[in-house]
């Protein structure tokens, strides 16, 4: 029977006066044991992160406080204990690992001496013992070259690598308890997949009883013992990790996990054989110019795009799908004529698009349109959403009337209040601002529609809501669209066809259902293989991802001098 | 490379692209000097007198006043390639002398007053931020602010009252005492007991600044995410508070630091009139009512170079601050 | 704009600033109502001390009220502060935006200018301009917008920079949107805050530059100013101190009062801070 | 005549070797104020104010000048003046040797007042205009030829008007730019030892002065403090101890006077005669009327400007010249200079001149220059703005820099009514003729006739005057000079200036002279 080391009961922590609600979180019960791991899960704003800080007396206090309940680690009342003791168990007995590696370490500070003050504060050992310790930390953590990286400053990490250096930071002391809050989300699928493979390995290691906060049920199904599912700062419901995603009680979690995209791709559509735009041989590279006032050095180069090939078909979707740094937003960036390409030709019904003159290329946006993906930077704060979406025919020359007119029409087929009209983006939610977004691209009434990541940044519960309605939108207005994603579900369930993109080039291009029953390139089949929660709501059998070792070559790989 | 020719590589690099700049600003000054009416010549033939229109003809071909503006430049230009400053008309001596004699009194007072204020300013802008919203928050604040907008003369001339006529502690101005001429050490003692007041003074004003960049910097890193990683890693307010935060919130103060020079040079004018200072914000000042275009030009120059200097040197502190920033 | 002004309020001291510029404002709107004689006027026995001859604040060498000359005053002061801060933002706003809009060529040409008014010591040059200028309230002016500008501009530039690769600056670009129009109405409201802050603070600094021009008698001699006065009154602050130490003090807490409204602008305006003030 | 100034030099001479002979407190520092720091050091070439604060204490001249204005020797022993007034010999002091140990000889008397004075000092031309020859039969006799007798002549033999300077070091180069500018070798009871710009000018005792016991300072500093309220902590403190021509503002020097330890004289200042006026442009703009200019005069509350101002130190001009010639019988009081104003009398005249008032009260507008040496002259034109305002003249008042302002005024005569003040000298031949002369309308040349008034029949009187040997017959010719200014009025005088000297009372001895703070101060002194 393995120990229980932690006890939340009766848990309240409350808001400061004239917030929108009295209590961040109320009434909240968890437990944690030793070995074990607990999945809190929810969206955003539901109290899982102020769970989590509340454990460490991590809260901004005084205005959000602890007012009832109480925290009971190994007998103690951690909202009651002194500051003295708090600070001793912080770090040696409970430990924690942020979301934002790149924030949450000092950026001046080397991450050997990052690590060294753990021991400094609460063990006595000598300098050169710590120093060995700490190696052997960065070691038992995978990074490569743990010496070099004693002296490295986080910015001359990798995102994995820093998050693997706060692991290690975070199980110096072999800590009973580490809470993990979204340690995974800022990393891309595949480096995921390593840190929760590492999470769990030293968990096993160390017998540490993890705290996993998370909004993402493939992790969950992938590293939870036990999960409790919250809403609105209350636990809504926990149990076994089998309990709750195969057979949710709450109609929360019922609703929160049927949004979750099944891997399984939906059913293609029969696609047309008319091209509505080509993209040949395509080539981008980044840097290389002196810095400002020339004052830095060249720059390095970095070949954003290297020979994209791409046809778009009319009325289909096509998924551009890769990690960050692929050059996913660069093609879509090129495509739209946000940025010039360097080489290659897009194409939209006869005329290369990329050579048109600023001017000259007015008169096609009507033809092309761009979802953006954060809902809170893509739309101007100052700008009213009516006019925000009349911009666009404005600005191509339509009466301004006409114009509103037809804004108003978006509104209500975006699914919004009328009374949206006169209102600033910033009194509306994500979701609703990503509605917002898409009916200002509809507003030019576009053949084509570039949608850049358009859910990510939204909750699960509303991801699917927005995709829905860009699948409606796409059907009612016979849209062709490109749909770019890092999210496998996602692409499964919105993509007829869709291309894998790494370091700038495509290296795979097919039906999604072809390419997830059985991708040809080794990457793909990579990223196949490290969604999260594949095992729960994953893709039919008929996918055994790692067999096929057949490595396919990337399409039109005719490189130019 | 190694980090040091990388360093002197950098210094190279940003001394040459700073070359434009001060030709740029000597150019600009030499044509806003000549459009102002008078010139040295009327200034010395006033201020002796009476002179005859032959006479001062001659001392205008003498200074070469008489050439057309054009010339004028090309034969500056020319010099200042050689490190020929050229001759002051009013003190009638070379421009170099002269600003290398003023040169050593304005750079004591700048970096006594730099250190002072950039000392007391980190000191009290920690002090506030980590006393935050409390009674020595709030005075630190408002005593920042006073000192900040009180008129730098009208402080100097408080200065003077209480400290050498009341209290007898420093003298009223002046670098040296005069009546004894030290030599060695007492001069170097001497000399500090002069430039205590004006340096009190002068960094007062400088002094709100810090403080106000470091309370509103400190903050800043307070609420950075890393200070709660320091907290979640047990350490002691004290240690994130000056090994963490501390570090972190002096880059922006390091920044206005350098910005601040060159406004110190200019900003001493007050200071330096009613301490008696002799130092360049003066020599500037009257060689411009003394219309001693070389001699102003000179400082110009050199002010320019010092500010472009400083800038360098503050770069560099930087990237010895911040990881981030590497020189090249 | 109501949200607005609630954690304007929340920081007291700058409610403060507020109030007394605001009678600041009103007493240089109602100078000719309060003293309706002209400020220069000998209007009675020279050095009365405070509260006598009928002086409130006594009265100068000459025999001027002091307290008028200070009611007159803060009308040129404020104008002045504010006159030469729009001209110096205006300034600062061109330069920047098209420095950080356009970058390359125009950026590195816009900002070695810049680099060139920020390298010249800014009071010795204003000093210089007034006085080729001429000593006169325009030249005044002139000389503090000039040696103000280059903060601004980098200012704005930087925010430029930064906006201009938002996404909905990009979105106005797919709707063929022109760059003018992309400057003016999607990207500059939204440095508006930052350009207010450091504004409200340079009308601060553009009175304290006044006053020491005044002081080195640069001042325009036909217009009543506060530098005027202190700088007409100095040589007697020894003997006499009521005749510059209340200029003085109007000025100290003009520029005490901007700035404590600065702060809280900056407060109000920049929700990163807000949590902590 | 020759005489009577033979007789006084003698008795002068006695009292002098008794003065000296007097055990007086030898050693000792004296800093002084020097206000401003002065452009060069060659007070042969520029009678800069500050100059002749430092320089009569390096270099000497023949003669110095007590406060009656008797003459005291100096380098020359005594003199002789033949009947006609044209011919002066000169007997110079024996011993005497230059700084660097050159004797110093007739030569060096001849070469100065021929090459230098007379060629490059400001006022040596006309000085010394009447010379024409220099004889030195031997190295300590200088006879002077001159064409027409000079009287005043004789009042410029001080080191400050005419300092003797080392032929030795001057000779076969150009004198102006003469490498002795900042290196001064003179005779006098102080050597040269350095200047530290912005800082101060250290003079050193010269140990072998001609006369023996003196000097009793080891040491002379000048020091420069640019600020005014500055300068007067520095002589509260005790750390300067004589500031002369204002350099404390009579504010604080009005204060200062009431500490046991500091004092404050008028004296000194009698061979200077500063008069304050306003010049007006006489050719061209509003003031071209003499009646305007006559309001003006009659308008102004002189007292009231003397009083607030100057506080107190000042005596209201009565006439173009200055009433410290009544020595010489020279100044006569004239109407339009009313003591305190007479305001109504001048809004008669206008009226009467045919000047309407406007709706707003304004008879015509104009501007006013400033002079820019210092805050007293913006307070003055503030005064008379508010002064013509009263009768109708609206002033705009201007204040540029130095160099603009003489630009303006004496070379583009670009000005309408301008603020100044002139030196009017011990005779009106050296400080005032060159006021109103047509022959001294002369443009660049600064402080001459901006007015550029012309009057054919004053030319011919201050001629006379000039030239006029009999006392009783200058007499009446300066009566009518200053009938015909007090008429037409192209410059209005103001008032006399009084220039003030604060002093610690420890200083003793350094006020002997008339020429107070450009004196040698040999034989001052300090008391413990």
């Amino acid at each position: 029977m393995k120990q229980k080391l932690l006890n939340i009961s009766d848990l309240h922590i409350e808001l400061p006066e004239g917030s929108d609600r009295q209590y961040a979180i109320q009434k909240v019960d968890l437990e944690l044991k030793q070995g074990e791991t607990l999945c809190v899960v929810g969206e955003s704003g539901s109290g899982k992160s102020l769970t989590a800080r509340a454990i460490m007396g991590l809260l901004p206090e005084p205005h959000v406080r602890v007012s009832n309940g109480e925290i009971i680690f190994n007998g103690e009342d951690i909202t009651k204990v002194s500051y003295e003791r708090l600070r001793d168990l912080r770090g040696s007995e409970i430990s924690m690992i942020f979301q934002e590696p790149m924030t949450a370490l000092n950026p001046v500070m080397s991450i050997g001496s990052q690590i060294d003050e753990i021991f400094r504060y609460h063990v006595s050992m000598s300098k050169a013992e710590r120093q060995k310790r700490a190696i052997e930390l960065l070691a038992d953590v995978n990074l490569p070259n743990p010496t070099q990286i004693m002296n490295a400053y986080p910015h001359e990490l990798s995102g994995g690598q820093r998050q693997r250096a706060m692991i290690a930071m975070a199980l110096a002391l072999k800590p009973q308890i580490l809470i993990a809050d979204e340690p995974t989300t800022a990393l891309d699928v595949t480096t995921q997949a390593q840190i929760l493979k590492l999470i769990k390995d030293m968990q096993t290691v160390y017998d540490t009883g993890v705290l996993f906060i998370t909004h993402d049920f493939g992790v969950v199904a992938d590293i939870a013992d036990r999960v409790a599912v919250m809403q609105h700062g209350i636990v809504v419901e926990s149990g076994t990790v089998k309990q709750v995603l195969n057979n949710p009680k709450h109609p929360y979690t019922k609703a929160l996990i049927s949004a979750v995209p099944s891997l399984t791709p939906r059913k293609a559509k029969t696609i047309s054989k008319e091209k509505v735009l080509e993209v040949k041989d395509v080539s981008k590279t980044f840097g290389g110019g002196r810095g400002l006032f020339g004052f830095g050095k060249p720059s390095r180069q970095v070949d954003a795009l290297k020979n994209v090939t791409l046809d778009l078909y009319n009325g289909e979707t096509l998924g551009v799908v890769g990690e960050s740094g692929s050059g996913k937003s660069t093609l879509a960036r090129c495509i739209i004529r946000l940025m010039d390409t360097d080489a290659g030709a897009i194409t939209i019904e006869g005329t290369q698009i990329n050579l048109l003159k600023r001017k000259a290329m007015r008169t096609w946006r009507n033809k092309i349109q761009m979802v953006f993906q954060d809902p809170f930077a893509s739309l101007n704060p100052r700008i009213r959403v009516g006019d925000i979406i009349a911009q666009g025919p404005i600005t191509q020359g339509v009466a301004r009337e006409d114009a509103l007119k037809r804004a108003r029409e978006l509104i209500s087929i975006v699914g919004l209040d009328d009374r949206s009209f006169e209102r600033y983006p910033h009194e509306f939610s994500g979701g609703q601002r990503q509605r917002i977004g898409i009916a200002r691209s509809l507003a030019l009434k576009p053949e084509i529609l570039i949608a850049d990541e358009p859910v990510s940044a939204l909750d699960v519960s509303i991801q699917s809501q927005i995709l829905d309605l860009l699948d409606d939108i796409r059907e009612q207005m016979k849209l062709s669209m490109i749909f770019i994603t890092h999210d496998l579900r996602v692409a499964a369930q919105v993509c007829d066809r869709m291309a894998v993109m790494q370091y700038g080039e495509v290296v795979e291009v097919g039906k999604t259902k072809d390419i997830f029953a059985n991708p040809q390139h080794n990457y793909t089949i990579d990223l196949l293989s490290a969604v999260p929660g594949k095992d729960w709501k994953g893709i039919s059998p008929t996918v055994n991802a790692g067999k096929s070792k057949a490595k396919a070559k990337p399409k039109s790989r005719s490189k130019t001098s | 490379m190694t980090r040091s020719s990388k360093i002197f590589r950098f210094v190279l690099k940003r001394l040459l692209q700073g070359i434009p700049i001060i030709l740029a600003i000597v150019i600009i000054n030499f044509f806003l000097l000549n459009m102002a009416d008078g010139d040295a010549v009327d200034v010395l033939a006033g201020e002796a007198g009476s002179a005859t229109p032959e006479y001062m003809a001659e001392l205008r071909a003498k200074f070469g006043l008489d050439q057309p503006l054009p010339v004028q430049l090309f034969v500056y230009l020319k010099n200042v390639v050689v490190l020929d400053l050229g001759y002051s008309f009013r003190h009638d001596m070379p421009v170099s002398e002269l600003i290398v004699d003023r040169f050593w009194p304005t750079a004591l007072l700048m970096v006594s007053t730099i250190l002072l204020a950039v000392g007391f300013g980190i000191l009290l802008g920690l002090l506030a931020a980590m006393r935050l919203n409390t009674w020595k928050d709030a005075v630190i604040t408002v005593f920042a602010l006073i000192t900040y907008a009180t008129p730098l003369f009208w402080v100097g001339l408080m200065m003077i009252v209480v400290f050498s006529l009341n209290l007898g502690w420093f003298p009223t101005s002046g670098m040296e005492n005069v009546a004894a001429f030290y030599e060695g050490w007492d001069r170097v003692k001497d000399i500090a007991v002069h430039l205590v007041l004006p340096t009190i003074t002068l960094s007062l004003f400088y002094l709100a600044l810090y403080t106000r960049m470091m309370r509103a910097s400190m903050l800043e890193q307070y609420g950075q995410d890393y200070v709660i990683t320091a907290r979640a890693k047990g350490l002691t307010e004290r240690r994130i508070t000056f090994v963490h935060v501390l570090r972190n919130a002096l880059l922006p103060v390091v920044t206005m630091a350098g910005v601040q020079v060159g406004a110190l040079i200019g900003g001493s004018v007050i200071v330096e009139s009613v301490f008696a200072w002799p130092g360049l914000g003066m020599l500037a000042f009257e060689s411009l009512f003394a219309r001693d275009l070389n001699l102003l030009l000179g400082i110009f120059l050199l002010s320019s170079v010092l500010v472009i200097v400083v800038n360098l040197i503050v770069d560099i502190i930087y990237s010895l601050l911040d990881p981030r920033i590497e020189v090249s | 704009m109501l949200a607005f002004w609630h954690r304007y309020k929340r920081n007291r001291s700058a409610v403060f600033g507020l109030v007394v510029i605001v009678l600041v404002v009103l007493m240089a709107a109602t100078a000719d109502f309060l003293y309706p004689f002209d400020p220069f006027r000998l209007a009675g026995k020279p050095l009365s001390a405070p509260g006598t001859n009928g002086f409130l604040l006594g009265s100068d060498s000459l025999g001027r009220d002091v307290a008028a000359g200070i009611v007159h005053g803060a009308k040129t002061s404020l104008l002045i502060g504010l006159i030469a801060t729009l001209v110096a933002v205006f300034i600062g706003i061109l330069f920047g935006a098209l420095s950080g809009y356009y970058g390359g060529q125009l950026d590195n040409m816009l900002m070695r200018i810049t680099e060139i008014f920020q390298t010249i010591p800014s009071f010795i040059f204003a000093i210089l301009l007034v006085a080729i200028l001429k000593p006169s309230i325009y030249s005044v002016v002139i000389a503090i917008s000039v040696v103000s500008w280059p903060g601004v501009a980098r200012l704005v530039r930087g925010e430029f920079l930064s906006l201009k690769s938002r996404e909905f600056v990009q979105a106005c670009h797919t709707l063929g949107m022109s760059d003018l129009r992309i400057m003016l109405r999607e990207i500059l409201p939204n440095c508006l805050s930052p350009i207010i802050v450091i504004g409200s603070l340079m009308v601060a600094t553009a009175i304290l530059i006044e006053s020491g021009l005044s002081f080195l008698g640069l001042g325009d001699p036909n217009i009543m100013s506060w530098g005027f006065q202190i700088g007409a009154g100095r040589t007697m602050l020894r003997s006499a101190w009521w005749v510059c130490t209340f200029p003085g003090v109007a000025i100290l807490i003009t520029v005490l009062a901007i700035n404590l409204v600065g702060e809280g602008l900056n407060d109000a305006l920049n929700p990163r801070l807000r949590e902590r003030n | 005549m020759k005489n009577i100034f033979k007789g006084s030099l003698v008795a002068l001479a006695l009292i002098l070797s008794s003065v000296a002979a007097k055990a007086q407190e030898a050693g000792g520092t004296l800093a002084f104020l020097v206000q401003p720091e002065p452009p060069t050091l060659a007070s042969y070439v520029s009678t800069s104010g500050p100059i002749g604060l430092v320089m009569p204490k390096v270099y000497e001249g023949l003669f110095d000048y007590d406060n009656d204005g008797k003459m005291v020797p100096m380098l020359a022993e005594s003199y002789e003046m033949s009947a006609d007034g044209k011919t002066v010999t000169f007997n110079l002091r024996k011993g005497v040797r230059w700084h660097d140990g050159e004797p110093f000889t007739s030569a060096d008397v001849k070469f100065t007042i021929l090459e230098v004075l007379k060629k490059v000092h400001p006022r040596g031309p006309n000085s010394f205009r009447e010379v024409s020859r220099i004889d030195t039969p031997d190295d300590h006799t200088a006879i002077f030829h001159l064409d027409n007798p000079a009287p005043y002549m004789m009042r410029s033999f001080s080191a400050y008007e005419s300092p003797m300077v080392p032929m030795h070091l001057l000779e076969g180069q150009d004198i102006k730019s003469a490498p002795l500018a900042n290196n001064p070798v003179g005779t006098g009871p102080f050597k040269f030892v350095e200047w530290k710009k912005g800082q101060y000018i250290r003079l050193d005792k010269n140990e072998d002065y001609w006369q023996e016991g003196l000097p009793y300072l080891d040491r002379i500093v000048g020091r420069f403090i640019p600020d005014a309220s500055t300068r007067t902590a520095a002589m509260e403190n005790g750390e300067v101890m004589y500031a002369a021509y204002n350099a404390i503002p009579n504010i604080d020097a009005v204060r200062l006077k009431e500490r046991d330890d500091i004092d404050v004289t008028t004296d000194g200042y009698s061979m200077i005669n500063p008069m304050a006026l306003i010049e007006f442009n006489t050719k061209e703009g509003p003031f071209v009327d003499p009646a305007i200019r006559r309001a003006i005069s009659t308008a102004i509350d002189r007292r009231f400007m003397i009083d607030t101002i100057f506080f107190g130190y000042g005596k209201p001009a009565t006439s173009a010249l200055s009433s410290n010639y009544k020595a010489t019988n020279l100044h006569a009081e004239m109407p339009n200079y009313p003591e305190t104003g007479d305001v109504d009398a001048a809004n008669a005249m206008l009226d009467a001149a045919g000047y309407a008032r406007d709706g707003d009260g304004v008879r015509m507008r104009a501007v006013l220059d400033i002079i820019p040496y210092g805050e007293d002259w913006r307070r003055a034109g503030e005064y008379l703005k508010q002064a013509m305002g009263d009768i109708g003249i609206e002033i705009e008042l201007r204040y540029e820099d130095v160099p603009t302002w003489l630009k303006r005024v004496y070379h583009n005569y670009d000005f309408e009514m301008n603020v100044n003040y002139f030196y009017q000298l011990p005779d009106p031949v050296l400080g005032v003729h060159r006021h109103y002369g047509t022959n001294q309308i002369r443009q660049g040349t600064h402080f001459v006739n901006s007015s550029r008034y012309s009057n054919p029949e004053l030319d011919a009187l201050l001629d006379s005057g000039s030239k006029e040997p009999d006392a009783a017959k200058r007499t009446a010719t300066y009566q009518e000079i200053q009938e015909i200014l007090a008429n037409d009025m192209p410059v209005v005088n103001l008032f006399e200036l009084e220039f003030l000297t604060v002093y610690n009372t420890e200083l003793k001895g350094a006020y002997g002279s008339a020429m107070g703070a450009y004196g040698s101060f040999r034989e001052a002194w300090l008391e413990d």
